[in-house]
């Protein structure tokens, strides 16, 4: 119960702080937003300074980054990059493609609503949000994991049937192994 | 009894130092890096709480036997080969195994890491982590022939093997091999380059190509482990050059300014260059590095 | 040039029961209209005869109104530097073409798109498995009369607000004091 | 009846027997086999010692038969692998055809290489040689696969290897009216001196066939990876050691006498370090184990010819204690790929994967023989290449430990291939049944890897025999000088000690396999490797994930040059431009009466044009 903000031991709040200044990212480029993560990353805006790193494998991530819209298709690579990934970890959901569907709102093959399959911490809106407005949401991410109310991952452990039976709703095909931690 | 467990503490207090040192000075290569791209960069110490978040991170799954011990078999290599390595000129601080190894050992137990990180790679069965490992192991066949040939240049040039005993050579006589046999010195200095495996030979973990090679199935826990390793092994690398080149130091902070100095060769060679493949890196080391090597043995077997 | 292409039309004509033609100099573009079953051989006469070595692309309009698929080949004769644009129409109740991988091995990539997005079937297609769309089990989405908005609302759930949305085009000629163009005027609630 | 007589006659006998007990029943066979190596062995390392003689007498010639130092230093070698992968054949041959066949030519180049090793007249050396090469030509034919072409590689190089040997022989009994090669060591000095270096080349090129030395080694990949696995065991773990065995008495008696002694000692150590060199790079290249175990044996025999050829204490040290080690490691790893073929059906690195789950023993002796080959500590490997690096440093030998470092640092290249091969990567599904080996075949791996293991803290238990074996041939004593205990120094005084090594590494890895593994063991479940990060994709049961494909490509690449000749080539054109020859002699005797006459009439007519000239 580490991610609850009642209960945090001196233990805790001493890896959220490490954990809140050490996000190292997963940028699961799928739509447009993929190009603002190489300006948010470099000279201009050096999200590094707040010790926001890109990160190359799922295993090593804490953060997934989805910046735009997903396809059923993608929708399916993303959940298995997020049961690959290792507790602690959080979600952005970056975009209005992940909020309500962006312009792809009546698309027949993309979601509208990322949280009903993937626990979101924290949205970051606009079409494109600029690299200043995606700082503002890793601050607004690092603040809730400093206290201690970042706990996406757990509420999917916890509500995993609900994620599931969305998921398998959308997914046609699900062939993968029912995954548990 | 007793002087086993000053041993023991001795032998603790030098790991803990080669990691802080060496962790300190990986986040001020982020520093340095960041500031010549025109970034202000994480702080210094962000290494320390990149490698707690990573010790304090879960590990929920593995890929067998193998996947556990790769990362051990790197630690054996760094801290045994750290255990055999005078860290400062007057050994009554850090005496550990000095005296029991010789060169040719250290450049063995120096090798033993890769393997072990190529056998932890396999296991995960991640096509990236082998093929990084086959890039990894043929670029050290590249940088250790220069690397070799420089040392045995100074084994020749001084008729002993053992590193307190090139140590002491240059601390009696007051000379830097540096300037004794500069060509060994430029040899090993190349060679180095390598060691590092910063920017122009960092394919083996590309990160973008290659999901960060050998490591791409390793989190939490054990990137922890790989990342301690690479810090204290940084450390050790370092350590060794200044000894048999530099004249060891006297103290810590002197041993301080001289590694960090050295450190920047590697780093700010790293800045400016792109990215070589494997056959590049290879014939690269095998181009000016050997050539300075062979210069090297000829200087100091007939000067 | 257009004596070239016209040369270009008169070939084809003479070797094939040609339905229409059209001469496009400015654009160095023919393009020639067949019945459906001979295309396979025009194809193959203008790749191997006349020098049309290129498929640049494949495409296929749905003409709802008519009842019709149009399919069009797009040729390029790197040579004479001229495009063809073979054009027939097939039936949309029964969308049947012939499977011509084997003159250009890239159709087939073509046509398994076509399959799935238009529901055209080409017997003989090697598909091993979907190609875009995985486990589609609705009607081919880029036929005309698919309702993307209702398959949308009725697969994905859609976040309350959403539909309070009012149309960007609606609010910026209200807020500009414009009409409404007419072609938007349609879909305008 | 001597000992050694008693031992040889076991030996033939039991071949004998072992060959038609086949009437009666497979098990009867594998008995009788076992029992006779067990027999001698157990004969031999009871009753053995230095001091035993025997003399037989053939009709002229007396054949003397007895042990020296450096005999009973190889005759440990083989008599320890002969048990062991005598043990492990029984597992291997369980349920194929020829086991008589087999059987015979085991016991019988055993019983040859005992012969070589206590043979101290050169007729019985020869006699010796001739029968081990028979026996080993017949087992290398063994499945009846490309005999021509592996068959009579093997066979035209023996024959040039024996031929010269031979020659040899006669030479040095026309020259001391002496077959004795006590006599041969005496005599050397009053010889001329041309003959002073005809006898050691021609020796060398003899013993220089077997120990696998460029350009003498095309034979030895095929004949390697051709012989069932039970048997290359032996033949590239003791066998080849007999070249080596000669190699070394030449070294120490015949050209320590010589004027132009560092002449031949650098040629012969370089001709070792080039074929190390090469040969490792051509292993690197090789996608069947077998092909790659046998160029690895060819590049670790080329040290030990170098080890041996530079002669000093600790360079004749290096080379005994490598060939010690080859024979340990080198026979597991045959054995290993000997397991593996029998549990999978081949050996081709391409074909299997990820059996370390399927096979952990057997991956157990691979990984420590592998760590032991590549020479690193705290593995017995390491020791022997210490004092092979420190005696060519010490011994100003610059470029060539240069050389040979390149090749050491490149085997770590195939070493990774054959593990990796064999027992990591993506598990597939082709290979889910493959079952551990049966316990007759695994433990005799795990005996020798734990060989490797004591060797490497304890190297003191090889190196007093190797220097009561250097003393005998009047080298100073190495004890308390080049080792002692588990210490070892060089000439320098700069010493490795071993024990510390072991602790400190032991401790190490116990610390942190204890914080990854037991910490984490629990909280962790296995996933199989096709979970792994692919970008999100889920690969599917049949789809092949494996790297196997151009493993080591860009390194390769990089040294192609150093590949394009092949000695192979060289050998094969030499041969077609004496087919050549030979076809066009043919064709002026084709066998036309008619053609003669004219060949006649031209004579004649040559012999009167000439005549004024030949006979005025």
């Amino acid at each position: 119960m580490y991610n609850d903000k009642n209960k945090q031991k001196i233990v805790d709040i001493i890896k959220n702080a490490a954990r809140k200044h050490s996000l190292w990212v997963l940028a699961y480029g799928t739509g447009c937003g993929a190009i603002e993560v190489p300006a948010t990353m470099t000279s201009r805006y050096d999200a590094e300074r707040l010790g926001v790193r890109g990160a190359a494998t799922p295993r090593q991530a804490d953060v997934l980054l989805i910046t735009g819209y997903l396809t059923v298709k993608t929708l399916k690579r993303v959940i298995r990059v997020y049961e690959q990934m290792q507790d602690p970890k959080y979600v952005i959901g970056f975009g209005s493609c992940t909020i309500n569907g962006g312009m792809y709102f009546d698309s027949y093959n993309t979601i509208n609503q990322l949280d009903l399959y993937l626990p979101v911490d924290v949205y970051i809106s606009g079409c494109m949000p600029r690299p200043e407005a995606v700082l503002e949401g890793f601050g607004k991410l690092q603040e809730l994991i400093g206290k201690g109310i970042a706990n996406g991952a757990q509420q999917y452990k916890e509500n995993l049937d609900f994620y599931r039976e969305n998921q398998k709703k959308v997914i046609k095909n699900w062939d993968f192994q029912d995954y548990n931690w | 009894m007793e002087s086993l467990l000053m041993n023991i503490l001795g032998a603790v207090t030098t790991f803990l130092l080669a990691f802080a040192v060496g962790m300190t000075y990986g986040g001020l290569r982020r520093k340095i890096v960041a500031r010549v791209q025109n970034r202000y960069g994480p702080p210094f110490y962000q290494n320390f709480i990149d490698a707690f978040k990573l010790y304090s991170k879960s590990t929920a799954i593995h890929h067998g036997a193998m996947h556990f011990l790769g990362p051990a078999f790197i630690m054996v290599s760094s801290v045994v080969s750290l255990m055999f390595i005078p860290v400062l000129t007057n050994n009554q601080w850090f005496p550990n195994l000095n005296f029991q190894g010789d060169l040719i050992f250290l450049i063995y137990i120096m090798v033993f890491g890769p393997l072990g990180m190529a056998l932890g790679a396999g296991q995960t069965g991640n096509p990236n982590s082998a093929i990084g490992v086959t890039r990894g192991l043929s670029q050290m066949v590249g940088f250790e022939i220069p690397w070799v040939m420089a040392l045995i240049a100074l084994m020749v040039q001084y008729k002993t093997t053992s590193i307190t005993g090139l140590l002491d050579i240059q601390v009696q006589s007051g000379h830097w091999f540096m300037f004794e046999n500069p060509f060994a010195f430029s040899a090993a200095i190349l060679a180095s380059l390598g060691m590092f495996r910063y920017s122009p030979f960092d394919i083996v973990g590309a990160p973008t190509e290659l999901a960060s090679g050998p490591m791409s199935e390793n989190g939490g826990k054990f990137l922890f482990v790989m990342m301690s390793s690479g810090s204290v092994f940084a450390f050790v690398k370092l350590t060794l050059i200044v000894d048999l080149f530099m004249g060891g130091a006297s103290n810590l902070i002197i041993l301080v300014i001289k590694t960090f100095l050295l450190y920047m060769i590697p780093v700010t060679y790293g800045i400016v260059s792109p990215r070589y493949r494997t056959e590049q890196s290879i014939t690269y080391f095998w181009g000016w590095p050997l050539f300075f090597g062979l210069i090297a043995i000829i200087y100091a077997v007939f000067f | 040039m257009e004596t070239l292409l016209e040369k270009i039309k008169d070939r084809v004509n003479a070797n094939f029961d040609l339905k229409d033609y059209k001469i496009y100099t400015d654009l160095k573009r023919v393009d020639l209209f067949f019945n459906k079953e001979h295309i396979p051989s025009v194809l193959l006469y203008l790749k191997e005869q006349m020098g049309f070595r290129h498929l640049m692309h494949m495409s296929v309009v749905d003409w709802i109104e008519e009842g019709e698929f149009e399919i069009i080949f797009f040729l390029w004769a790197p040579k004479e530097k001229v495009k063809i644009f073979v054009k027939t129409r097939i039936d949309r109740d029964n969308p049947v073409m012939e499977n011509m991988d084997n003159i250009w091995p890239q159709l087939n990539t073509y046509e398994r798109e076509f399959k799935e997005m238009y529901g055209i079937e080409f017997p003989g297609l090697v598909a091993p498995e979907e190609f875009i769309l995985e486990s589609w089990s609705g009607p081919p989405p880029m036929r005309r009369d698919f309702e993307t908005d209702k398959y949308a609302k009725d697969n994905f759930a859609t976040r309350p607000g959403r539909e309070d949305a009012q149309d960007v085009r609606e609010t910026i000629a209200k807020r500009s004091g414009e009409d409404i163009p007419d072609f938007a005027k349609k879909y305008s609630r | 009846m001597d000992i050694i007589n008693i031992i040889l006659v076991i030996f033939f006998a039991g071949a004998l027997i072992t060959a038609f007990a086949a009437k009666i029943s497979s098990i009867v066979q594998d008995i009788l086999f076992i029992g006779t190596i067990l027999a001698t062995s157990i004969i031999f390392f009871l009753n053995i010692n230095t001091n035993t003689e025997t003399i037989i007498n053939l009709s002229h010639i007396n054949l003397t038969l007895g042990l020296t130092p450096l005999s009973l230093y190889f005759a440990f070698i083989v008599f320890g692998l002969a048990v062991l992968a005598g043990f492990y054949a029984v597992g291997q041959m369980q349920g194929k055809k020829k086991k008589g066949y087999f059987y015979f030519n085991y016991l019988l180049s055993i019983a040859a290489m005992f012969g070589i090793l206590v043979s101290k007249d050169l007729v019985s050396f020869f006699i010796f040689w001739e029968i081990m090469t028979w026996s080993s030509y017949l087992l290398v034919i063994y499945n009846g696969e490309n005999v021509q072409k592996t068959g009579i590689k093997y066979f035209v190089l023996s024959a040039i290897g024996a031929y010269s040997m031979l020659m040899a022989i006669v030479i040095i009994h026309s020259l001391t009216g002496s077959f004795l090669i006590s006599d041969l060591i005496s005599g050397f000095n009053n010889m001329s001196a041309n003959m002073q270096i005809l006898i050691p080349v021609l020796l060398l090129t003899g013993f220089g066939v077997k120990a696998a030395l460029m350009p003498l080694h095309i034979w030895a990949p095929d004949a390697y990876s051709n012989a069932p696995m039970s048997y290359t065991a032996i033949f590239s773990g003791a066998l080849s050691k007999m070249g080596i065995y000669g190699m070394v008495i030449v070294f120490l008696t015949l050209i320590t006498k010589l004027p132009q002694e560092t002449l031949i000692r650098d040629i012969i150590a370089w001709l070792g370090a080039i074929t190390a060199a090469i040969s490792t790079l051509w292993a690197i290249k090789q996608d069947d184990a077998k092909r790659l175990l046998a160029y690895s044996s060819i590049g670790q025999l080329g040290y030990i010819v170098v080890g041996v050829a530079i002669g000093t204490p600790l360079a004749m040290l290096a080379g005994l204690f490598l060939a010690f080690m080859h024979g340990v490691f080198k026979s597991t790893l045959f054995m290993v790929v000997g397991a593996i073929e029998k549990q999978t059906g081949t050996s081709n690195l391409k074909e299997v994967t990820g059996l370390i789950r399927k096979m952990p023993w057997t991956f157990i002796a691979a990984l420590i023989s592998i760590i032991a080959l590549a020479g690193i500590p705290p593995l017995g490997g390491f020791v022997g290449k210490w004092m092979l690096y420190e005696s060519l440093i010490t011994s100003n030998h610059y470029l060539l430990v240069t050389l040979v470092f390149f090749s050491s640092t490149a085997a770590f290249l195939y070493c990774y291939k054959f593990l990796f091969g064999f027992f990591l990567g993506q598990e597939e599904k082709e290979w889910s049944h493959v079952k551990e080996a049966p316990a007759i075949m695994v433990v005799p791996m795990l005996i020798l890897s734990l060989i490797s293991v004591v060797l490497g803290s304890f190297p003191q238990l090889i190196l007093k025999p190797i220097n009561s074996a250097l003393s005998y041939y009047s080298l100073p004593d190495t004890y308390n000088n080049l080792w002692k205990e588990s210490m070892i120094f060089n000439k320098w005084g700069d010493q490795v000690a071993l024990t510390p090594i072991v602790y400190g590494v032991a401790i190490v890895f116990i610390v942190f396999a204890v914080f990854l593994f037991f910490k984490n063991r629990k909280t962790s479940r296995y996933v199989t490797t096709k979970d792994i990060s692919t970008s999100g994709e889920v690969p599917k049961e049949h789809e092949n994930l494996t790297f196997k494909e151009n493993f080591f490509q860009p390194f390769l690449r990089a040294v192609e040059p150093a590949m394009k000749r092949q000695m192979d080539k060289y050998m094969l054109a030499f041969a077609k431009g004496l087919e050549d020859l030979f076809d066009f002699t043919r064709r002026i005797y084709n066998g036309n009466g008619q053609t003669y006459a004219i060949y006649a009439i031209i004579f004649v007519i040559i012999l009167l044009l000439l005549s004024n000239n030949l006979f005025s």
